[in-house]
């Protein structure tokens, strides 16, 4: 860190960009999976359905060093899921900003599940019923009455995500290990620093510019929310 | 041809209740009548599909919507029924105008041009098509509810209690509307309301229910003019159906129609001379007298034979009578009974007043 | 050589308690070969663990060698490589009252040499004694050996407060929250709320030493093993140990 | 004494409404009537203490609910108003017997003994009780929320559109009960409807909204025998108010009831030789004529005096008859009126039916 | 571990026992405050509510480490609030199950507030409308008509809460350290045995059990809900 402060130092704003990136991508991606599995889980009644419940839950009941592991096990380069990856796609999960997501997509997956199913629960199946007498097959209710009316819900899930992802840790680095511009988010970063001597200040930089950063999603995602709410609510 | 219905159907829970209903809708304009309670909700949630019955068969125009046993179960798309709900089920997240274009959207081929404009027109919502739902009066969301329904161009439509929050004024309006669908559209349409004049004023087929039981059903002259199902469809609203013919148009502002009994003058109504017109002469208004009355401001007299009679509790008596082909039903008292002596084969005339005849009480005769 | 074209980029991956001696060698290592390095700090734990499975290291540097045994068992390293580049020394710290917050250790009493049968827990005043996870942390492996040599640890042992790795026992004792701690003496000298109130004598515990090496690649191009092998030596050489020496790491013999 | 609401309210949004109603209520049941979309809701809204209007002023029996300058605004729960919503909202997740007894957990003072059973037995749901709102049709929705209403003992009762949903029979069966409350509990009770008989039968004050101002408001005698108001009220509607008293009942099954003009044949009542009634006449249901009739079903012949005459559009007119010392409106062709030479000071025989006289068109007097 | 499996093993069962007491614990004194920051946001415009907002989301945002930092700062026996905790109450949580308790508490907060936030959003204000209307002081509208509505939102709420609790470990170590018998929870012992080289088969079983409970949890949880839910639907 040299004269100029932290925002000029260029290793912070790459940590900064990358936990961005991983934290964008993690959300975005995990978002429509999450929804079909809420869906799953709200209103249909299948064998191993309790099951799926249980998976979906794992990463918040394990310590996120054994998520890690896990992860590491099976998305490895060497792990069954992460071979088979790179030899059909050629997509490589390890040691990339791309595991990094994957990890922190994980982490989130139970807390956006969680909030998207309240939604889907809360939606009175009258007006979807309503909408079906009007001709409307399963993918149109959905897209023009449910998704609409559980907006609120799937943004409650996405900032919970996106928050979670920004400051998901021990899972990344166990799965992804800290490497710079590639896996080092900055919650790795805050590791590291808080890790050395004296590193503490400079682990306080970065743990404000993760609130702000995060702060500034929980408004826009409150400013988003409120204008949905009043749409269908009062209208 | 037309609706077939043919179910049975359990809720439990406490004082569960079980609906077992058979009946025929051809074409036209079918009244689902009868008390609260009494299964019309859930008969029309089985025809559209939203419920399953435990056992029967449903039909429509030949084609079989469910069949409990190994048929089809149509999903509610695919039935294409539009449903005016109880309570209006409008999407809170739209737009009036979005509401009611959201049928329209899956319904195949295309609109009639102009139909928006006429449904909202008939329906007095133009100033309100930018608001959601949230913001409308409980009557403007029964209305957009009509609307959305029609609007869907569905191949039958299912009513239940669709006016029940409106005016009279506006009653009036929409009726004729109604009308029109059935007769120029020919969408048949199965119409559930406790309101006799409106039932008289449409069905064609009327299916009186009680406690989940059809209790009657048949074309709705015939039901509304027999003494027998008088007292299940409610005595204040018996009145029979008779079918007549525009003659004349008078500059007094009266229009004069042919029945078979001879000729009534009503209330101007905007329909050309030759138009057959169904018309409702409620019981309650119908004036017996052996001689024939003078001097009165009742304009129409007929001459009528009893035909049956029917002695109520309470003082009162339902009276059956043949004017020219058709049957009327006239409600007096016991005591006027006894001092006209009414009795079957008796020569009577019946005193109709113009003005009793309401508009809402005429309308168009099917096909 | 300086005068090299391109010289490959290399990825290390190293125990996090080196950060700040590795992330000044680093620095001179670009001054001098202008090679780009790239530093992924984590436990040495998950970083062999990730090398088993493929992770791209060319080199690592572990706090423990139990996990570079591991690896070298695995056969995950090139032949030869392995060396000790730093070593460490574990003391007692002292949660410093406030009095002194500049850190000065001028007015501290001296540190003294814990004997055998010393009477720890009578110097944690009914508080607890902060050290890193006794059997999964080196320097709480290494504290618990130390303590056991000195015939203290069944007596010690119920006041323990174990953390998931140093920096946090240190915490705990920086903050007053534990009145005594074992840590490693590169952590206690920079933390001016903390004053070394002992040390243990030699061969208390095995020798605390941070083995580097490279990591066997068959797809790793010769530049890169060149290179990784370069650092290593760069590692041994004089300028990593004046950086190593300065942060209060010992030098291997 | 009574309520008495001054305010005004604006709506945003696109096609905005704004509120300007100001009347007075005084005890009794005042019926506010108005097109759908007209206002009623909002001003029970704010009556219950729901809405609070930019501007004006509520008070109740003389105690200041609401007042938008600087005054009170008292939250709902502390006015004691049982509100009957346009639609049900029962809560959910509470049985029926649950939300019936909900207000009584928060009245003060105790119920009367067998009140809550009085209550299930009217409305009819007694076998209901134990089940949830979402197993209820329509109907039995509606009478649970006039049940949960009823027995949070208020201090008034604002009911809004509370029997819409509802048959006839059903209907006759609640009205009694609400005229009860009003006489005997002296609740007074703020009623919007659309039904005029309901409005005519139980109303001792009528409110006549249009667009959101009052059009007419007054004593429901004056207002409903007013011909200026008639078209407000809706022609077909138009019928005036006569006190009368039970003089007798006959074997026959009909009731006399002495009014000033005469005496009526009415289908029979129960209520005691002397008691105070008052008996809505549908105008469409009077029959005139210049010579006394004989040999008529209808029993009732009284005689009038005309009072005035307007002339409406469509061949029809409505007559304001002097007949003891009460006004009744005929509603006749205008041929007829001019067949007959109706003009002020005319002399006349009404004929009305006793049968027309329905049973909810017979209320008990106030006080 | 001795013959016999982990089952008999004394310190995993002492683990176990301990996760589910600061689990349940956490969850319990949690919940309330919950219910409160939820209706506060949902249904209050009050300034400094953005704060309150970021406030609640911090512990998701920050790595665990870091927010075990601040609640060592804070709650320590020397920082502010510990002392007069400790002063006052003689509640001690440093080094104590109480510490952990809170840890996990602080860090499943989050979650539970917005879950249950998204249910009182979803409570139609008319119902309690219809419940003032009818006398309902606002205490008995929310006790009779919200909190019996928004039930399914505090169960999933718990049950999140609940799940993160049982698997929370960065925060837990770092504030209360791990002793066992006292703060050393399941996660803390997969963690240390992740830590060692051999360590993998002896934490998979522990990542076993921890997930047996869970799912245990889960099920009982879904059974609550499903049983609310059929109360408040169609009933
Ligand atoms: N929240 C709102 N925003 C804008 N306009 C509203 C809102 N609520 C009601 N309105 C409008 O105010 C007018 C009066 O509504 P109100 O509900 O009082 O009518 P009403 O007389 O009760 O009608 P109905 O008989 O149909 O129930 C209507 O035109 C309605 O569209
Ligand atoms: N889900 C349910 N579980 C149990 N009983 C039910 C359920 N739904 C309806 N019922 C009962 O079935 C009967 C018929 O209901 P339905 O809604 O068909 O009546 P309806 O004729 O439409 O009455 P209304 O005129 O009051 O709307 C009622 O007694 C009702 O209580
Ligand atoms: O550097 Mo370590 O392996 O976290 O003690
Ligand atoms: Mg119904
Ligand atoms: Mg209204």
């Amino acid at each position: 860190m040299q004269d100029g402060g932290v925002w000029l130092d260029p290793a912070t704003r790459e940590a900064l960009a990358l936990s961005l990136k991983v934290a964008l991508w993690s959300t975005l991606c995990a978002l429509p999976p999450a929804v079909g599995v809420a869906l799953l889980l709200a209103r249909v009644r299948f064998p191993g359905r309790a099951l799926l419940n249980g998976v979906v839950h794992l990463p918040l009941v394990l310590p996120p060093v054994a998520t890690g592991y896990l992860l590491l096990m099976l998305f490895g380069r060497r792990g069954p899921v992460g071979g088979w990856l790179e030899e059909t796609f050629g997509l490589v999960l390890a040691f990339r900003w791309t595991g990094a997501a994957l990890a922190a997509a994980v982490m989130a997956f139970p807390l956006m599940v969680r909030a998207i199913r309240l939604a889907i629960e809360a939606v009175d199946p009258k007006l979807e019923a309503a909408a079906a007498t009007l001709g409307a097959p399963r993918w149109a209710v959905f897209g023009l009455v449910t998704l609409p009316l559980i907006l609120p819900g799937v943004l409650a899930g996405a900032v919970l995500g996106f928050a979670r992802a920004m400051g998901e840790f021990g899972a990344t680095i166990t799965f992804v290990s800290s490497i710079p511009g590639e896996t080092r988010t900055l919650p790795a970063a805050i590791y590291a620093l808080l890790q050395s001597p004296g590193g503490e200040d400079a682990a306080l930089v970065l743990v404000a510019i993760s609130v702000a950063v995060s702060m500034a999603a929980l408004l826009v995602s409150e400013a988003l929310a409120s204008r949905v709410a009043r749409r269908i609510g009062a209208g | 041809m037309g609706l077939s219905v043919d179910i049975r159907h359990d809720f439990g829970g406490p004082g569960g209740f079980s609906l077992d209903a058979r009946f025929d809708a051809p074409p036209g304009v079918t009244a689902l009548f009868g008390r609260s309670g009494s299964g019309k909700t859930t008969v029309v949630n089985a025809v559209a599909g939203l419920l399953a019955p435990r056992e029967g068969r449903i039909a429509l125009d030949g084609e079989v919507l469910f069949d409990a046993a190994c048929g089809p179960r149509l999903a509610p798309h695919r039935r294409r029924l539009g449903y005016v709900f109880q309570e209006a089920r409008l999407f809170p997240h739209l737009s009036l105008r979005a509401n009611l274009a959201f049928g329209a959207w899956f319904a195949p081929g295309r609109a009639a041009p102009g139909e928006f404009d006429r449904v909202v027109e008939m329906l007095g919502i133009g100033p309100l098509l930018d608001r959601r739902p949230g913001a409308l009066s409980g009557g403007e969301k029964q209305r957009a509810a009509i609307g959305r329904a029609l609007l869907s161009r569905p191949r039958m439509l299912l009513m239940d209690e669709p006016l029940a929050a409106l005016d009279e004024a506006r009653k009036a309006e929409i009726l004729p509307y109604l009308e029109r669908l059935r007769d120029a559209a020919g969408v048949p349409i199965l119409y559930v309301s406790h309101a006799m004049a409106e039932v008289a004023r449409l069905a064609t087929t009327v299916v009186a229910m009680e406690a989940g039981r059809v209790a009657r059903a048949g074309p709705a002259a015939e039901v509304l003019s027999d003494l027998e199902a008088a007292p299940a469809l409610g005595l204040r609203d018996a009145g029979a159906l008779l079918p007549g013919v525009v003659a004349a148009h008078h500059a007094d502002g009266l229009t004069e129609v042919e029945v078979s009994g001879g000729r009534l003058l009503l209330p101007r109504m905007r329909a050309a001379p030759g138009t057959r017109l169904r018309i409702r002469i409620a019981a309650q208004e119908v004036i017996l007298s052996r001689t024939r009355p003078e001097g009165l401001s009742a304009l129409n007299i007929l001459a009528g034979e009893v035909v049956g009679l029917r002695v109520g509790e309470g003082g009162g008596a339902l009276v059956q009578l043949r004017v020219g082909e058709d049957l009327l039903l006239a409600r007096i008292t016991r005591r006027s009974a006894a001092a006209l002596e009414i009795a079957p084969g008796a020569a009577c005339w019946c005193v109709v007043k113009s003005v009793a005849v309401a508009r809402t009480d005429v309308g168009r005769a099917t096909g | 050589a300086p005068s090299d074209p391109e010289p490959p980029k290399l990825t290390i991956f190293a125990a996090a308690s080196l950060k700040t001696a590795l992330d000044e060698i680093a620095e001179a290592w670009r001054d001098r070969t202008g090679g780009a390095l790239a530093l992924s700090y984590a436990g040495s734990s998950a970083l062999a663990r990730q090398i088993e499975q493929g992770a791209p290291a060319d080199l690592f540097v572990s706090a423990n060698a139990a996990w570079m045994d591991r690896l070298d068992a695995a056969g995950l390293l090139r032949e030869g490589s392995r060396r000790d580049v730093a070593g460490n020394a574990l003391v007692l710290v002292a949660h410093r009252d406030g009095a002194d917050p500049a850190g000065d250790s001028a007015g501290d009493p001296a540190p003294e040499t814990l004997a055998p049968g010393a009477d720890l827990v009578a110097r944690l005043d009914g508080g607890r004694l902060a050290m890193a996870l006794v059997d999964a942390v080196p320097a709480g492996i290494y504290g618990r050996q130390a303590l056991t040599s000195l015939g203290i640890w069944e007596a010690t042992a119920p006041h323990v407060a174990q953390t998931d790795n140093v920096r946090a026992a240190l915490a705990l004792v920086a903050t007053g929250e534990a009145p005594r701690g074992v840590v490693y003496a590169t952590d206690a000298t920079p933390e001016p709320r903390v004053r070394i109130a002992g040390v243990f004598p030699a061969g208390a515990h095995d020798p605390i030493v941070y083995p580097a090496a490279a990591v066997a690649d068959p797809a790793a191009t010769p530049e890169t093993v060149d290179a990784a092998l370069a650092f290593l030596d760069f590692l041994s050489g004089p300028e990593a140990r004046a950086a190593l020496t300065r942060q209060g790491f010992a030098l291997p013999d």
